[in-house]
């Protein structure tokens, strides 16, 4: 079991998966001469050939689409889409087109492909390249969206999303690239759709995905040098979305906290919330609280970047609030 | 000094005066030429005039099943266009893909499926092309290589580029053709798909149906460049026009760049140039068309056209004409027939069709139904 | 005070602002000529002319585009986008560049337009046609999203949106446009960010916007024969949210029902949901309940989209099942 | 027979040799053109070079600063770029508008901005050009009309064309330059507003700066046209291009389409074929460049070569030009002292430029902060 880099473990899940499958091709921008924006697919143009690792001009729509043209055809498309901010230029095509093929055409067909992306702020991009906006993809019926926290699950979940017979937005996140862990070789595909319980905890729940599944267990661990019995749960698979994982473990812990990247009012947290406040009615002792970032278009400048963000310390705070709130007592 | 493109003199004066009216033009010296029969078989031919009077005949029992309530959502028609539809599809082979937009019904019978099928889906029942879950503007069928009519404006565009990554990735001798209306070439997706096709190499053929109309904008309100094959220069792609009102024509024209497409993978441009005999969808009484313009569309009709053409050349006589008339006639009463006699989805089918494959948790809630 | 269509409302407001301010120009796919795929600027063309009303390519990055930089040089464009579906081809003009252009910027300029559009399925137009995708916009800071319901309150919201100097996303549908109702000709704009109370009642809180808050009033009117006391809040602004009149109503009745167009999981009722739960944590009775569309690429045939559509049905039955729940007894 | 469009040879023999490699071609062609000095006054060429040696300095301290992490996020520098900079800059007029990408640190000053106002925005703080909200790629000045730098490849030009309409609405005679690199003329925005432009007689600029690259991906892998120019024939719009190693040759092209632009109304499309120094952005190391590719960038340094060529025309002499460099050296110490000096943004601020209008119920939330 090595111990490894989230990016390492994409770049050699990829290269497998490559080398079992001919069918599995690489497109997207710059990965190939550039070796990757973030340098996933490092290499693999010298290995693989043109065929198999396609840089594209740069058109979003066009080269998103035309993956999704091939997959059509059987082609196990791996397109790189190089921030989730430009997603949006290829929206159309997967929301309208891959999402709706399957279902549309009555069955005939399908778009099994990958999406990959990474989104995050907090590395002073600004207002246009920070997003988080997972969102338009886990609202739409027809997509799956994963989100792999962990270099583990970033193995796992990349070879179920292959294995897949429908499009699949793969999120990743800018600053989880270096982050390492160990990743079992031989583990078995991930489950799409299916939440981790990664601490098991007793006092509350906190609940993260992507970059802030990371920060929920930190802090879990800073909690629990205190005394308090922290639930984390990683959500992993944002549609289909695992609400039973998340409802068993609130009416176990009686209270929860979301820690999300994006923005509040309307995000990926608010069908969290509903869906625990709906399901833990009964078992709840507080509301369910929400951290994510300030509602603003994001500002370079550090001091307000740093602000607008969430952070260990904001999700700290938020689960000492609950904690006192239900009374809990250290 | 720089080198300078060459910069071709519009045809009217400014964009002011090109909105709301039409120059006329292109259109007339297209209806010039000379419409030969070609080097087809007369049977060939007898069966091309059979499918354009098979898919006029189709459409008006189409438009015919909207007011009855039949058929419903958005129902365009390919009344007008049955030359081109028919030329083009005869280029193609079975295992040819094809993309279109969603003015469909015709390429999806000229692609070889069954009237009653297509009739069915205009009906909504799982009988249809799509099983009733796509409707007029979504026709499918792998069988024949329809890949999908599409809604979307353009949406087709780099679908059928990637068909065509995908048969070269493979090394396969499929083409793809993907057919487009003239108000499509504007939009972005279009630019990004020659481009890719071009650069690339991919062996597909992009079809550009020049009715001068896209809903009410003509081409000269919306298009910089009005000679839409032109545009193909930005690509170093090869573009053509043909008159699509003749069906011999346009069969040569597409057969061509198909199979140029086959041996060398190279792709092309082909803007045939036609006529909206209706309004751009069954509910448009298409007010902002001038008398003459209807009148000059009507006028055009291909069907009428070629009906006598092959009676002048001694092709079909008018027995022989009726008599092909009559079995087209019983053939979309037949589809009706189908459509009709098909049963309509189950609602309770409706979540399956969400996924090829199925996970864990997947919402299948109805709107009533709680989430816990 | 006429009664008119909201269609009529529309029209004739834009028409009255158009004569009375000389920077308001209509901008859009097939406005002029074909006077509007919905008819909402008929005659507008043949009154103002060329300059004033602009039939544009079927372009709509391109044209969208185009009225931010118009608007930035302090023009007043109103863009119809003939659905909301089409809207996603222009999603990053209006995401990443219409409302980021004054927080970007440091407050230096803003792009005060409005973006008309009518989301709504229903009429059988298929997957990419019916969907309800507000959402999309709701979610994003420096937007402003409303969405009237009524007549009158489609000539107050879009009076508010023109005087107002942010991009505001004005949500129609295509179910509304025959719809009819009085509108008073000197009532002032709408105040965008409050939701109104179109309905007063003790028992159950009903919450709804654009079509699904008309569905709302149907179906209060249906129940206050039977005696039920519903209250009926139509949010009239998705974003700013109006949290303050929900929670307000719920700490009343101890209860809610959401009617929404939208896919249920991650749908605006989420938030609604969400926000509910936190804010009248200690007045509630029951689970928040929402009614929503299923989650499926809308289907063409008739059986299936009934099946897949919220309606006064399935709204009455939630309705009721929630007064059972708490233990309400008409 | 149908009209056929013409096809012009692509350069080199499919799209797999095209990867990885570039076509010199074009490239040495542009580099031979006779650079004259044009009928310039020396006080303007001088004002030329100061200008192109400001930015030179300016943009390795921007570099610097990043090393420093005084400077964050992408930085994108001008270095190889300066001629075309202040060519097209100098074709402007201070109420003519400006919109261009997010490598625009050098256009910012050559359009007026204070240097130190522009290091001030890298360096995050009030006083920069956009208080410290937008950074390097978000340049904004409303006095000296840049409206904006952007980091959306493309997102600019539906934006400038936009700006160019409301000229046209109200009669006004500014003209707008818009400014892209070559990568961006594949994307779909290009092609929607260059269509608008032309259609609707809009007056603005669309200057496409051929640096070869678009990070790592040339020209010849991303453009099926790889003459750049040319792609404006699609829209019957005039293009043109021009050594943009050559501040004289870019400022006469470039002021010829202003003017032209500012008279007529009509568009145009400019091509200057340039170099870019270093890698894409600070951080990027540029290993995919081949060794002779580098060199030639070196080598082709248009301040080093104006330089020289002001000395011999006798319009400076080396003390003249050290004398030059010693205050735009000063400038940038100056802008550099101003920026780390000038404040942080209060987080306090945070909320203070989400909305134009204040409306109820807007959410001034931070994270910590619960919802009720
Ligand atoms: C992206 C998008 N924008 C707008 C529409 C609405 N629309 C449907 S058909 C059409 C006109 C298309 O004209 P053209 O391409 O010439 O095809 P034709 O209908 O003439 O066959 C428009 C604007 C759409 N379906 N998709
Ligand atoms: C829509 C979009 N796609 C991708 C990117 C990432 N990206 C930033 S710059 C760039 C290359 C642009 O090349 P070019 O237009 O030639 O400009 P240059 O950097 O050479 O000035 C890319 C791909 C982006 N910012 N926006
Ligand atoms: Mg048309
Ligand atoms: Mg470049």
């Amino acid at each position: 079991m090595a111990v490894i880099t989230y990016r390492q473990a994409l770049h050699d899940t990829l290269r497998e998966e490559m080398l079992s499958d001919e069918n599995v091709f690489l497109i997207g921008e710059e990965i190939g001469v550039f070796e990757g924006s973030y340098k996933i697919t490092a290499g693999l143009l010298e290995e693989f050939g043109e065929k198999r690792v396609r840089d594209t001009p740069i058109a979003e729509e066009g080269f998103v689409g035309a993956a999704v043209g091939a997959a059509m055809l059987g082609l196990r498309p791996v397109v790189e889409l190089m921030t989730i901010n430009f997603s949006l230029l290829a929206l159309d095509q997967i929301v309208n087109h891959a999402a709706k093929i399957y279902g549309m055409f009555g069955g005939q067909s399908s778009a099994p492909m990958v999406l990959r992306t990474p989104g995050g702020g907090g590395q002073q991009l600004g207002a246009t390249h920070s997003q988080n906006i997972e969102l338009y993809y886990a609202f739409v019926p027809g997509l799956k969206v994963v989100a792999p926290s962990t270099p583990a699950d970033a193995r796992a979940l990349l070879k179920a999303s292959l294995a897949d017979n429908d499009p699949v937005l793969f999120l990743e996140n800018l600053a989880l690239y270096n982050t390492k862990g160990e990743v079992p070789e031989d583990a078995p595909p991930a489950e799409i759709g299916k939440a981790g319980v990664t601490r098991v905890g007793s006092d509350i729940t906190i609940i993260g995905y992507s970059r802030m599944a990371t920060v929920a267990t930190q802090v879990a661990d800073q909690l629990s040098e205190e005394g308090v019995s922290a639930e984390v749960i990683d959500l992993r698979s944002l549609r289909p979305l695992d609400r039973e994982t998340l409802v068993e473990s609130v009416r176990k812990t009686g209270c929860a906290v979301i820690a999300e990247d994006d923005w509040l009012t309307y995000g990926v947290g608010a069908e969290i919330a509903a869906s625990i406040s709906d399901g833990a009615f009964d078992y709840l002792d507080a509301p369910v609280r929400r951290v994510a970032a300030a509602e603003v278009p994001l500002p370079y400048a550090k001091p307000l970047e740093r602000a607008a963000l969430p952070s260990a310390e904001s999700l700290n705070t938020a689960v000492r609030q609950t904690l006192e709130a239900v009374g809990h007592r250290r | 000094m720089a080198e300078t493109a060459t910069r071709s003199k519009p045809a009217s004066s400014g964009s002011k005066s090109r909105r709301g009216t039409r120059s006329g033009g292109n259109r007339v010296q297209q209806r010039q030429g000379n419409t030969a029969l070609g080097s087809e078989s007369q049977e060939t031919l007898r069966d091309y005039f059979r499918q354009m009077s098979l898919i006029r005949r189709f459409e008006e029992r189409a438009a015919q099943g909207y007011t009855q309530a039949k058929v419903g959502g958005y129902c365009h028609l390919n009344l007008g266009e049955e030359a081109t539809v028919v030329g083009l599809m005869s280029a193609l082979r079975r295992s040819d893909y094809l993309f279109t937009n969603y003015r469909e019904h015709g390429y999806a019978i000229a692609k070889g499926i069954e009237p009653g099928r297509v009739m069915a889906e205009l009906y909504g029942r799982t009988t249809g092309t799509s099983k009733g879950l796509g409707g007029s503007m979504h026709m499918f069928d792998t069988e024949v290589g329809l890949l999908g009519g599409y809604g979307i404006v353009g949406g087709q565009i780099p679908l059928a580029t990637g068909a065509a990554l995908a048969i070269d990735y493979r090394g396969g001798d499929e083409v793809v053709m993907c057919q487009m209306g003239d108000g499509t070439t504007n939009i972005g997706a279009f630019h990004e798909s020659m481009n890719i096709a071009a650069l690339w190499n991919l062996p597909v053929v992009f079809v550009v149906i020049n009715n001068y109309l896209g809903m009410g904008t003509t081409v000269d309100m919306s298009s910089a460049e009005s000679e839409l094959y032109k545009r193909a220069v930005a690509y170093r792609m090869h573009g053509e026009r043909v008159d699509g009102n003749d069906v011999v024509a346009v069969q040569e024209a597409a057969g061509r760049l198909v199979e140029h497409a086959r041996k060398t993978g190279e792709p092309a441009m082909l803007e045939a140039v036609s006529h909206r005999m209706k309004g751009h969808s069954v509910v448009d009484p298409a007010k902002y068309r001038s008398a003459e313009d209807a009148e000059a569309a009507r006028e055009a009709d291909p069907v009428a056209t070629f009906r006598s053409q092959l009676i002048s050349a001694g092709v079909l006589d008018e027995d022989g004409a009726a008599e092909i008339e009559r079995a087209v006639q019983a053939d979309v009463d037949a589809a009706v027939a189908f459509a009709d006699d098909s049963p309509h989805p189950d609602p309770a089918t409706l979540f399956d069709y969400t996924y090829a494959t199925p996970v864990a948790n997947d919402s299948r809630r109805l709107p009533a139904d709680p989430v816990f």
